[in-house]
């Protein structure tokens, strides 16, 4: 008897590493004009879904790239490696990436923690990196000096939670606000301070401030809360998922107030999910989702995937597009060269002008668009810039 | 293979090496559960890294300073919930851990959710194997002494270690004491490391991972647990270009382990210097290993 | 007034989520006497059995209901089969189960984030959504739906284990195993049999819980609180788990709408440090003195 | 001279009973046997002597001392240490093992004269292992040395457990059914080995016991238990006489075995 379970489990070990082995096919064996770009992000773990579509958006891009004569004559090869969104994963990643597997790039991750554990790392191997939704500043800058190495393609924390709270100041004209966030989560936190800073700011009012815990599932009782406060708009800086859940309970509670999330909200799954709930929400975004360039890259992938998009895709696809400008203009795979490349990089990618700016590495006065919910469709609203 | 990628991966192994000491002196010789070991290491990480940053403390006294903390806290915790059995010790942990976590998510002092950034690069391969050699030698010392007997009396049969007069109670307080400097200390370098803490990085897969080990390198043996910490941080390694499988992988290897060698690696032996002579041949007493205590 | 009303409606309703589970999980234990670690993937794919009998084999809810019952309940048996069954059979430790459950946990999260994918699915609408409103305060119909399904489920199970004789049987086994080994239980069955039942309850509580808050691979996280809330009530007492299930949903709540959302876990948790201090073995649980 | 005194031990578990004003005295050098038939609280007065449960109402002295609101490795440490029923090995370590964790109590180093290997930790670890050595010899282990506790034989499990009992170099040992399971040989064995205890390490034996032959053999003194309550004292001659204890054990048959 046990023996034969003992040989089952045998035999399940070897159908899980040869289905392993399948299922990494096609990245093929790497020959002498073959240049690889590194990938790191979480494949599993609680976000896996956005980190599965920027390696999918990555090895699209890829493909079609070498499909029309490469980079540089090179083709390129994309090795993507999982971190479970853990910072110590991300470290050993990238040592593999860069002393093992030669890249001679590496886009993600889409923490911003992992972002900045591996800085020391890249500094020491000299291998640049872009990132793609890290938003927390210190990724790219600390103590006032730029991370040679770091570089991203997204806007920062503080800038969006001021796009997000003067929008919702003096566009929308609202004067009393209130915050739920995750207390766990790294971006949601960012955005939550950055929020109610510039909206204290500009003379409004914090009714409320209430967390909860990455996992958690029921937000009633904080949206009981708030509730009580009466605030005109609810901000809730978290993930689509989340901001699903919590919008249809804070309806069900009866709560009226108009909603307003972040970067952390665009996705299809969001309308699924949420229904009537969000309607009339805002967020704030990277892009325009009915700009016709992303209209097509939309399609590209949903060919390839049979689905659509996360918004980490776009931003991956953009930052993809960067390399492989600067790439270009360093006429070179050097690392370092590409690095000094990267900081003169300005091009018009699909999430709007990406000019990266030389002290900051990040990409400098890009535009959010403001997207509102309506009739169950995202409409763009606007794009909005602070102006200090 | 390249070296800088191995020694990045030694250098980790290292630093679960003595967390996973520790705990092993708690659940492999004590025969208490933990959940709750990536709390103290929470614990040590950011008090070491605050006793250097910011006290200007040397680095290595602020990782042991740091341990020290986790095993202050420990006390603590200890005199509250170590009366408790079983499951319930093991759940009040696993709460404690969780609340440290949430603690350190909340303060923002030390970055919050959002992270310590920005920490000096400090420890190294020779680093991380001299805390090994120290703290594989104190636990090997401690547990051939009579203490290291008094603590695996309360594991094997706590009713009989009472009656021969030893303090069950006390035991299980040291030996949480101890196994928290190990985890606080695993804890510091571990940040002085990775150059960066996030709460997030404690959480309660870090306490499963540890106790895995722990049994997968059999229960009470300390050579055991160094093996067990060393290939359970080099295999996912190994599988790292399984992506999405590996830890499908990972899962199934400890359920198989379990049911194929309960005993774990070492089932409770130590590997001594006589027992590799008597592998190669040396001649001397030929026996492979020897149980702790002997050595 | 209102407000208070209403947090204890919500408490009340996070707890039943939890004591739906804290049920199954609680069952296994009395016989056992370990944490079965795997509840929660087992509740997890409970969750997708239902979404798929319902979106892809269109199945109507009540039958897609029953089977993802059905279904985790042979998942949970398998589990048992093959990860605790050779444990037993050596008398192994309760830390080896343990680690055991952990293992099979791991393993169904990741198959089925490498295998379904890591995205998030919606069930389609089944009850209507908009809650019943009560002179300003609301409840849910899911709610409802929910609270009277754990009720006619755990009602099921004491009449099950109270009144029939395989229940009679699994009391006997959770008192004294080898005795009742003697008086010719087959232990093998009854532990079949109680980890067929905390299976089918952890596949509805899926469903429902998917019902509620969508379906993705980490749902199992959720039943660490329904270990808490075991533990609370006295670990291996069924009502224990429910009353200990209550209290933790009830306290959060409160902690949440009274005191400080931001620490709410730290006040659930040091809680039930301090009930342990002064009720060892939670509030339901038996207290014995070592047996020399 | 008087080594232990029971005045009045009452145990209640709930509204259950089990020991009900229980007096008695163990003289030092003695050999005393509790008897009486299933259930008649033999087992729970030694849990309350041990400090494994705590006394309802009464009072244990020890050398005069009262011990009954001491913790278990307090009362151990005072020089009281047992047997058990069903026997309590530390399963998974070996005889000498077993026995050198018991004789922690004869050494005081600390845990970093341990750690660093000290003088004084060195000297005394040496003592302990010269000291459990001779008492494997003395008690005729020495070939077991090695072998795993659980692995032993029945009849040497139990004499293991008396080692252990005897590292601690106590005053008073309490033996909890010592001869259960053995042979008429095996138990007359077992009789010479509790006198040269006895004799040997110069300490007083309480004994729960059925094998009457033993109880009759050894005993200097007997306490009859019945229900919880004393039922008789005395020497075994007077005892084998008293028609309460005939009738308590067989009715009208007369002592078993004696």
């Amino acid at each position: 008897m046990q023996k034969r379970l003992i040989i089952f489990l045998v035999l399940l070990l070897t159908a899980t590493v040869f289905a392993a082995g399948c299922s990494n096919q096609g990245q093929g064996p790497a020959g002498g004009d073959v240049v690889k770009i590194g990938w790191i992000g979480s494949l599993t773990g609680d976000t896996a879904v956005w980190g599965q579509s920027e390696l999918n958006t990555l090895e699209l891009l890829a493909g079609e790239l070498n499909a029309s004569g490469g980079l540089l004559g090179k083709k390129i090869h994309i090795v993507g490696y999982d971190t479970r969104g853990d910072a110590t994963e991300a470290v050993n990643a990238v040592k593999r990436l860069v002393s093992q597997d030669k890249v001679v790039a590496i886009i993600g991750p889409n923490a911003s923690s992992s972002a900045m554990a591996i800085s020391g790392t890249l500094e020491e191997m000299k291998v640049p990196d872009i990132a793609t939704v890290a938003t927390n500043p210190k990724v790219t800058v600390m103590d006032g000096k730029v991370k040679p190495f770091n570089f991203r393609v997204c806007f920062i924390d503080p800038y969006q939670g001021a796009v997000a709270a003067g929008y919702a100041f003096d566009v929308l004209g609202f004067r009393k606000a209130a915050v739920l966030y995750d207390v766990a989560d790294e971006y949601s936190q960012g955005l939550a301070e950055f929020f109610i800073k510039t909206f204290e700011e500009k003379g409004g009012q914090i009714v409320a401030k209430e967390a909860f815990k990455s996992g958690d599932t029921d937000f009633r009782p904080q949206l009981a809360k708030i509730k009580a406060t009466n605030p005109e708009v609810i901000f809730m800086p978290y993930y689509f998922k989340e901001a699903a859940l919590s919008a249809k309970q804070a309806r069900d509670l009866g709560i009226k107030s108009v909603l307003m999330g972040g970067d952390g909200w665009p996705s299809d799954t969001l309308l699924e999910m949420a229904g009537d709930a969000v309607e009339g929400s805002y967020f704030v975004n990277h892009l325009d989702f009915d700009d016709p360039e992303v209209q097509d890259f939309k399609q590209r992938y949903n060919a390839k995937y049979g689905k659509m998009p996360e918004l980490n895709g776009y931003l991956a696809h953009d930052a993809f597009m960067v390399l492989v400008d600067a790439v270009k203009r360093a006429n070179s795979f050097d690392p370092v060269a590409i690095r000094d490349a990267l900081e003169t990089v300005d091009i018009e990618g699909i999430t709007g002008k990406i000019k990266i700016g030389k002290d900051t590495h990040n990409p400098e006065g890009k535009e959010a668009a403001i997207i509102k919910i309506e009739g169950g469709k995202y409409k763009f609203q606007q794009k909005y810039a602070v102006t200090d | 293979m390249n070296w800088f990628y191995i020694e990045g991966v030694l250098i980790l192994a290292g630093i679960n090496i003595i967390a996973v000491l520790g705990l092993s002196l708690l659940t492999g010789f004590t025969g208490l559960f933990s959940f709750g070991h990536a709390g103290f290491m929470a614990i040590g990480a950011y008090s070491a890294v605050y006793f250097g940053e910011r006290m200007g403390l040397p680095f290595a006294v602020s990782v042991v300073a740091g341990g020290l903390v986790a095993g202050l806290v420990s006390l603590f915790i200890g005199r509250l919930t170590l009366k408790l059995k079983g499951d319930y010790f093991c759940i009040a942990t696993l709460g404690f851990g969780e609340a440290i976590r949430l603690v350190l998510d909340n303060v923002q002092v030390f970055g919050g959710a959002r992270g310590w950034p920005g920490i000096p690069l400090k420890v190294d391969l020779v680093t991380v194997t001299i805390f090994n050699i120290v703290g594989i030698l104190f636990l090997m010392f401690l547990i051939n002494s009579r203490h290291g007997r008094s603590m695996i009396a309360v594991r094997e049969e706590e009713l009989a270690a009472k009656v021969i007069g030893i303090d069950t109670y006390r035991y299980k307080v040291i030996s949480l004491f101890i196994s928290a400097v190990y985890a606080g200390i695993a804890g510091g370098l571990l940040g002085y490391y990775l150059t960066f803490l996030q709460p997030k990085l404690f959480g309660l897969q870090k306490s499963t991972e540890y106790t895995i080990m722990v049994i997968f390198g059999g229960i009470g043996s300390i050579s055991g647990s160094v093996l067990a910490a060393f290939i359970l941080t080099v295999l996912p390694e190994m599988l790292r270009s399984f992506a999405v499988w590996r830890f499908v992988i990972y899962g199934a290897a400890v359920i198989f382990i379990m049911i194929a060698r309960p005993q774990g690696l070492m089932g409770g032996k130590e590997i001594t210097l006589k027992g590799i002579a008597g592998i190669l041949g040396i001649p001397g007493r030929n026996r492979k290993t020897a149980r702790s205590g002997e050595v | 007034m209102n407000q208070i009303l209403q947090q204890l409606i919500n408490g009340f309703s996070i707890g039943s989520v939890y004591a739906l589970m804290a049920v199954g999980y609680s069952l296994v234990y009395s016989i056992m006497n370990f944490s079965n670690f795997a509840h929660g993937g087992v509740i997890m794919l409970g969750a997708y059995f239902g979404f798929f009998f319902i979106t892809l084999f269109k199945m109507p809810f009540w039958v897609a209901f029953i089977g993802a019952g059905i279904c985790s309940m042979l998942v949970a048996v398998l589990v048992e089969r093959m990860a605790y069954k050779p444990l037993r059979a050596r008398n192994a430790p309760f830390l080896y189960f343990m680690i055991s459950a952990m293992g099979a946990s791991m393993f169904i999260e990741n198959f089925v984030i490498a295998t379904i994918g890591p995205t998030f699915r919606t069930y389609p609408q089944i009850f209507p959504a908009e809650p019943f409103s009560l002179g300003g305060i609301y409840v849910g119909r899911l709610d409802m739906m929910m609270f009277l399904i754990s009720a006619v489920s755990l009602i099921a199970l004491v009449y099950f284990i109270e009144c029939t004789k395989l229940g009679k049987a699994i009391q006997a086994t959770a008192f004294n195993p080898r005795a009742s080994a003697l008086m010719g239980i087959n232990t093998d069955s009854v532990i079949l049999t109680v980890f067929g039942l905390g299976g089918f309850l952890a596949g509805i509580a899926g469903v429902l819980f998917g019902m509620k808050y969508t379906v993705y691979p980490q749902i199992g996280f959720i039943t660490i609180k329904s270990f808490i809330a075991a533990v609370f009530g006295g670990l291996g007492s069924l009502p224990g788990a429910v009353i200990g299930s209550f209290i933790l949903g009830i306290v959060e709540t409160m902690v949440s709408g009274y005191i400080m959302s931001q620490y709410r876990d730290l006040i659930s948790f040091s809680l039930l440090i301090l009930i342990l201090v002064f009720k060892p073995m939670g509030l339901m649980g038996k207290s014995v003195e070592d047996k020399a | 001279m008087e080594l232990l005194r029971l005045e009045n031990l009452t145990k209640t578990f709930g509204g259950l009973t089990a020991v009900k004003d229980v007096n008695f005295t163990v003289n030092e050098g003695s050999i005393s046997g509790l008897i009486g038939p299933n259930g008649a609280g033999k087992t729970t007065i030694f849990n309350l002597i041990t400090g494994i449960y705590k006394v309802t109402r009464g009072a244990i002295y020890f050398q005069n001392v009262p011990i009954h609101d001491k913790e278990p490795h307090v009362i151990a440490g005072m020089g009281i240490t047992r047997t058990f029923q069903n026997i309590r090995l530390f399963k998974n370590l070996t005889v000498y093992q077993n026995v050198l964790t018991a004789c922690h109590h004869n050494a005081d180093y600390g845990i970093f004269d341990a750690a660093l290997r000290l003088k004084k930790f060195r000297r005394q670890e040496r003592e302990l292992k010269e000291f459990a050595g001779r008492l494997l010899e003395l008690m005729e282990l020495s070939g077991w040395k090695d072998k795993v506790a659980n692995s032993l034989p029945y009849g040497l499990q139990r004499r293991l457990e008396i080692a252990r009992a005897l590292a601690l170099k106590p005053k008073l040992l309490l033996l909890d059914e010592p001869a259960a399971g053995m042979n008429p040989d095996e138990t007359r064995q077992l009789m010479n080995l509790i006198r040269r205890i006895r004799d040997e390490f110069g300490c007083t034996i309480l004994v729960i016991e059925h094998h009457m032959d033993l109880i009759m053999g050894i005993c200097d003194n007997i306490i009859v238990l019945n229900f919880g309550k004393k039922l008789a004292e005395g020497p075994p001659e007077k005892i084998q006489q008293d028609p309460l204890v005939i009738e308590a054990y067989l009715g009208e048959g007369g002592m078993p075995g004696a």
